[in-house]
């Protein structure tokens, strides 16, 4: 295959490409930021809430890790508005089902985090006295942020790369761009390769940053 | 007997209802005593102190610090005692396993508790903090994180840590266990400094030598009752209880401390 | 209040756009849309005076997006009955024939009989685009081939250029497209008795009255009889030519 | 809320087809899973050889699969494999290509964490007892990373189940493909998504109950 | 020189080319000796001790075994020395932390060497690992995984497990120092009766009771050199260097074992 005629074809489409890009990476910024949240409030509720309350997010939990996110897409697309009876825009829709998965994921390494924590660093708060108000801002929280991120941030590529099933539904992001003007063009190689590429390279770069950060800081603190 | 300065009537403690660690404890102390708690692994030592501290439920009985009722067994609440809050904040603890909190540095781990829970200024409490590291001779350490200390380093922090909220007794749960053998003595040294200055001590250790030398009084616990409580020379040269001397003989490998 | 007043207040008129070379088609290139019946939506988004927003998808997804209200109509949705249980059409645009496309080297496909039968034999894979028109007739036709359902038209054409299915079933202006682009690659066979034809016209939402419907069907009837669509029809096949060449 | 009236009629009616597409779920996720579980381990063994080409070569396929969306490695695998050697597979192998490859990917990384964490001390006792390189592999090292490493390979092997739902966007007739066939025929996306949501769900559920229960077993006896 | 029973010759040991650990180490021991080798932490102790199982490359120096060398530093190889396999399999090594291979049952553990690596018979390996259990008491716990037994009876199952191949020379490796004191005596006391039945040791630990009561030689450590080399009588109470004299002060909080 002729390297600089596959560059010009791809040259071609770049617009098209960075629409997509554009799109994967919107959607995964708003499924992240949702699905943090959610996924902090989880953890916590889990640990310390209510018994029904427990049961409503364990349950929760258990979907959307036991369930394709495909077929969760497609819920949230074709179902949801129906059995609602309201409008629910395309975005919103991606944006929904992404942050409840996200959510349901990265609430399990929140768990695993705070449990991390030992009953010892609590008993420390008590003996110094430290209320609630103090020890879960300054002592708690802190280190299972700390601890969670590594977990987090693998959380974050899963993400990354479970967006690209929005395409299956038609969401215009990279993998859906890829794919058509693969299909549109009938030449599927060079462009279904820089496609993975550019996944490779985003994914494979955060996954560094992971490993450094487990090596260098949270080593260098003894977490 | 509720003029005693720490007096623990009653204590029993069970966990899971049916293992019960400690039966029916009474126990009073002076000001400036330094109780040593001997015993053997799972009698109930560390549950001892972490009672006195208010750190578990307890089943029955009630703890009062210089006349004061600060804990007693509530059986309405199946999650907690009655506690009197600024009473057990008088109560400072040490652990075995450096229990500094490892995202802050020295001086965060010493000024957290003295500025978020006491409410005294950042300038004062780092003030005060950094005459007691000085005194240490830690000073160049306070902006290190816990991760970089010594083991023997980081067991004086927590002490430090303890004292800078000025706690009228300190209980030492096992403090030098997990200590290189030469870094034990820096500690030690550093408890025995406290007890010159007249500190009311309760000390769980396993070291029977520094027993001896810090205790004013010896505690010999074993399924969960106080056995025999006696003053260190007697404790040691002449056990009154069979059980007391058998494991005296057990961990020391020679009949008698001299 | 009808449908469309509703529209006007939102400002933009959803259009489902799966792409279905000359009706529904987009330059990847500039991002641009284009198309017979995207003209249509365009055009009635002037009479409307709102803006025109294309929401892609995918052809598999265009009726259950109406039921669930995520755009105000699908543009070239071939009329069946069955769909018209769930959801309202517009009046005719067009017609629409389906022929069969198939690959002129390949072994399996020579001399292909014009009542299909060689085509439904064990063992033969026919490409549809899933959830057409043509996916159902198909399905009902061919009992012995393999169905091979696939999310859009450049899709389909794509599978029977690599050989992932033997027949692609579409379309007949999409196939002749495809054919002429392939011209040395592609046959093209013609059923006999035809197995459908069909109007093709806008689905709408199940919800829209009998007013609605005729405002976008009074519309469409000077479109049509002034001979419009025809013309947009043959335009966006010369641009689909180009493009392919 | 409520405007909707369920008619789960639609299932009862295209049971057969639905069956059919579970029939094919469940095979492809057997297959996978075994190709997993000894490739994985091969693949790990070529990550800890001592020949540099071998290990780079491993380590690239595994990065490469870890840090690329599935789906984009299944539409690769489709539409670029005819396009290179000029034939096209029956899709049914092209689909176990694919998800093998993936699975393979994950268990390799999962083995060699089991293996690093056997401390090293039992390396050294392997020496004090005279045992040679081969028969320390052999009978200290492998089983021990393989029953540390359980935990793990369930959990990848359930992902495995939801993963081959991706099969369906390249038309494999699996429980996916079936659901969405019928969504489009019969117009009752919400009965059917709905159910085939919850066969997934009921296949993972007592899936996972197992890792959490060989996870206890195995963490108690190897305490 | 060669004569003796292990013989250790200049041997040079560093970690990194430039962290010199063991310096020029020279030693002799005769069979029946027990050695032990005390010394701060960090000295070099467990280093000598691998480096003699042969499970460090050392960069000069070589060991012999009743007069055959079996280890020797190998300047051309950067990975591994010589090594002599069949000699140095006469050497057992029991490690700090119980080393038992947790997927094996106590049996499975005994047996593995004997049957992988010696090509004994299953039964007759069996049943001469059910005789050493018989005599330790833990016959019972043949068919017990480690994770079910306690850190004594882990220890006791190692020791039993290096015994079993009928080594020449016995290393330990503080193996009391992470169990609970109680525990610490049976292990101990098994020790003992190796002593009794003569078997060569080299012993490294922080228990100087337990050293003086087995050592017939005790060795001093410290910076990668062999400072005092005495008979525990000599070293305990009356050591010839200052250093000595410090480091046991320190270790033992007083002035000298009686
Ligand atoms: N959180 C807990 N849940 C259940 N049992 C516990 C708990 N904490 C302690 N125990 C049990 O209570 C008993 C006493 O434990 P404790 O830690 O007080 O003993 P100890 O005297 O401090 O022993 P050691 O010398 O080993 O530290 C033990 O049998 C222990 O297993
Ligand atoms: N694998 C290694 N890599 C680098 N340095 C090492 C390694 N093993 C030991 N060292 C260093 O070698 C020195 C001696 O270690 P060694 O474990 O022999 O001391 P030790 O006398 O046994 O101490 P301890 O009483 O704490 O067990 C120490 O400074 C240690 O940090
Ligand atoms: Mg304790
Ligand atoms: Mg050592």
């Amino acid at each position: 295959m002729d390297i600089t005629a596959a560059l010009g074809f791809l040259w071609d489409y770049r617009l098209a490409l960075s629409v997509g890009l554009g799109n994967t990476l919107h959607f995964t910024a708003l499924g992240l930021v949702f699905g943090l949240t959610i996924g902090f409030v989880v953890s916590v509720v889990r640990q310390a809430g209510h018994p029904v309350l427990k049961v409503i997010v364990t349950t929760y939990v258990e979907i959307f890790r036991g369930t394709p996110v495909l077929i969760q897409l497609f819920w949230f697309f074709f179902c949801l508005p129906a059995i609602l009876g309201v409008e629910l825009g395309n975005v919103f829709s991606t944006v929904l089902t992404l942050s409840l998965y996200m959510g349901a994921i990265s609430s399990e390494s929140f768990r695993a985090a705070l449990k991390a924590i030992g009953a010892e660093q609590r008993d420390a708060c008590v003996a110094l006295g430290l209320p609630a108000r103090v020890s879960v801002p300054y002592v708690i929280l802190p280190q299972t942020v700390l601890r969670a991120v590594p977990t987090l941030l693998s959380n974050c590529v899963t993400l990354f790369k479970e967006s690209a099933l929005v395409s299956a539904v038609g969401m215009a992001d990279l993998m859906y761009q890829g794919q058509m003007i693969a299909d549109a063009t009938a030449r599927p190689i060079e462009i279904l390769t820089a496609t993975a590429l550019i996944y490779f390279v985003i994914a494979f770069s955060v996954t560094r940053i992971v490993s450094f950060y487990e090596r260098g800081y949270l080593a260098r603190m003894r977490l | 007997m509720s003029s005693s300065f720490l007096n623990v009537q009653g204590l029993r403690k069970s966990f899971g209802g049916h293992l019960v660690v400690l039966d029916d404890i009474n126990f009073q102390m002076e000001a400036g005593e330094r109780v040593v708690v001997i015993g053997p692994s799972g009698s109930g030592k560390s549950t001892l102190l972490r009672c006195v501290m208010g750190l578990e439920k307890i089943d029955h009985g009630r703890i009062e610090l210089e006349g004061v009722r600060y804990i007693e067994a509530d059986p309405k609440s199946t999650k907690d005692n009655f506690v009197n809050i600024p009473v057990r904040n008088k109560v400072g603890m040490v652990f075995q396993h450096y229990t500094l909190f490892p995202h802050l540095t020295v001086l965060g781990n010493l000024i957290l508790a003295p500025m978020r829970a006491r409410g005294e200024s950042r300038s004062s409490s780092t003030e005060r903090a950094m005459q007691l590291l000085t005194r240490l001779g830690l000073e160049s350490k306070a902006g290190a994180f816990p991760g970089m200390l010594s083991g023997g380093q980081k067991q004086r922090v927590a002490i430090a840590r303890a004292l800078l909220l000025d706690p009228k007794i300190m209980l030492f749960d096992e403090v030098t266990s997990a200590l290189d053998p030469e870094l034990v003595t820096e500690v030690e040294g550093l408890m025995l400094e406290l007890a010159e200055q007249k500190m009311s001590m309760m000390i769980v250790t396993h070291d029977m030598w520094f027993a001896k030398r810090i205790a004013t009084r010896v505690i010999f616990s074993a399924d969960g009752r106080i056995i025999e409580d006696a003053p260190p020379s007697k404790m040691f040269t002449n056990p009154a209880e069979p059980r007391t001397a058998d494991f005296l003989k057990k961990v020391l490998h020679v009949e008698t401390i001299s | 209040d009808g449908y469309w007043s509703e529209v006007q207040k939102r400002g933009t008129l959803r259009c489902a756009s799966a792409i279905s070379p000359p009706y529904v088609m987009k330059d990847l290139k500039t991002g641009e849309y284009g198309g017979a019946y995207l003209d249509l939506c365009k055009q009635f988004a002037e009479v409307l005076k709102v803006k025109v927003e294309f929401v892609d998808t995918t052809w598999d997804n265009i009726v259950a997006g109406l039921q669930a209200g995520k755009w105000d109509m699908s543009p070239a949705l071939n009329r069946t009955p069955a769909r018209a249980l769930v959801i309202n059409y517009s009046g005719i645009a067009g017609y629409d024939e389906m022929n069969f496309a198939y690959l002129l080297a390949s072994e399996k496909t020579k001399n292909p009989a014009t009542d299909l039968s060689s085509f439904d034999v064990a063992g033969m894979r026919i490409g549809v685009m899933s959830g057409s028109a043509q996916d159902h007739k198909v399905t009902e036709r061919f009992k012995k081939a393999q169905i091979v359902r696939l999310p859009d038209a450049n899709g389909l054409n794509l599978a029977l250029l690599s050989g992932r299915v033997d027949v692609a079933g579409a379309d007949s202006t999409t196939n002749l497209l495809l054919q002429t682009a392939n011209s040395e690659k592609v046959g093209l066979l013609e059923a006999h008795p035809a197995l459908m034809k069909q109007g093709i016209s806008f689905g709408l939402p199940p919800q829209l009255t009998y007013h609605d419907i005729q405002v976008l069907n009074i519309f469409l009837e000077e479109k049509v009889s002034l001979g419009s669509v025809d013309a947009s029809l043959k335009h966006w096949s010369e641009v689909y030519l180009a493009g392919a060449k | 809320m409520g405007r909707y009236t369920w008619d789960f009629s639609v299932i009862a009616a295209n049971w057969d087809p639905l069956m059919a597409g579970l029939a094919v779920t469940l095979q492809l996720t057997a297959i996978c899973a075994v190709i997993g579980l000894v490739g994985g381990f091969l693949v790990c063994q070529m990550v800890m050889s001592r020949i540099a080409p071998l290990r780079w070569v491993a380590i690239g396929f595994i990065e490469v699969f870890r840090c690329t969306p599935a789906l984009v490695q299944i539409i690769w695998i489709f539409y670029c494999v005819p396009f290179f050697f000029g034939v096209f597979y029956d899709p049914f192998y092209m689909a176990i290509l694919a998800l093998g490859m993936n699975i393979t990917a994950f268990n390799a990384e999962a083995y060699r964490a089991a293996i690093q964490a056997i401390p090293s001390s039992h390396y050294d006792a392997c020496t004090a007892l005279g045992l040679s390189p081969l028969k320390k592999t052999l009978f200290v090292i492998l089983p021990q990373a393989v029953l540390m490493a359980i935990p793990v390979l369930l959990t990848n092997t359930i992902g495995l189940l939801q993963q081959t739902s991706l099969v369906a966007i390249v038309a494999i007739a699996d429980l996916m493909y079936e659901g969405k066939t019928l969504a489009t025929q019969t117009y009752r996306p919400i009965e059917i998504y709905t159910t085939v949501a919850f066969i997934y769900f009921a296949l993972s559920v007592p899936l996972s109950q197992v890792v959490g229960l060989c996870e206890r077993r195995l963490r108690s006896r190897l305490a």
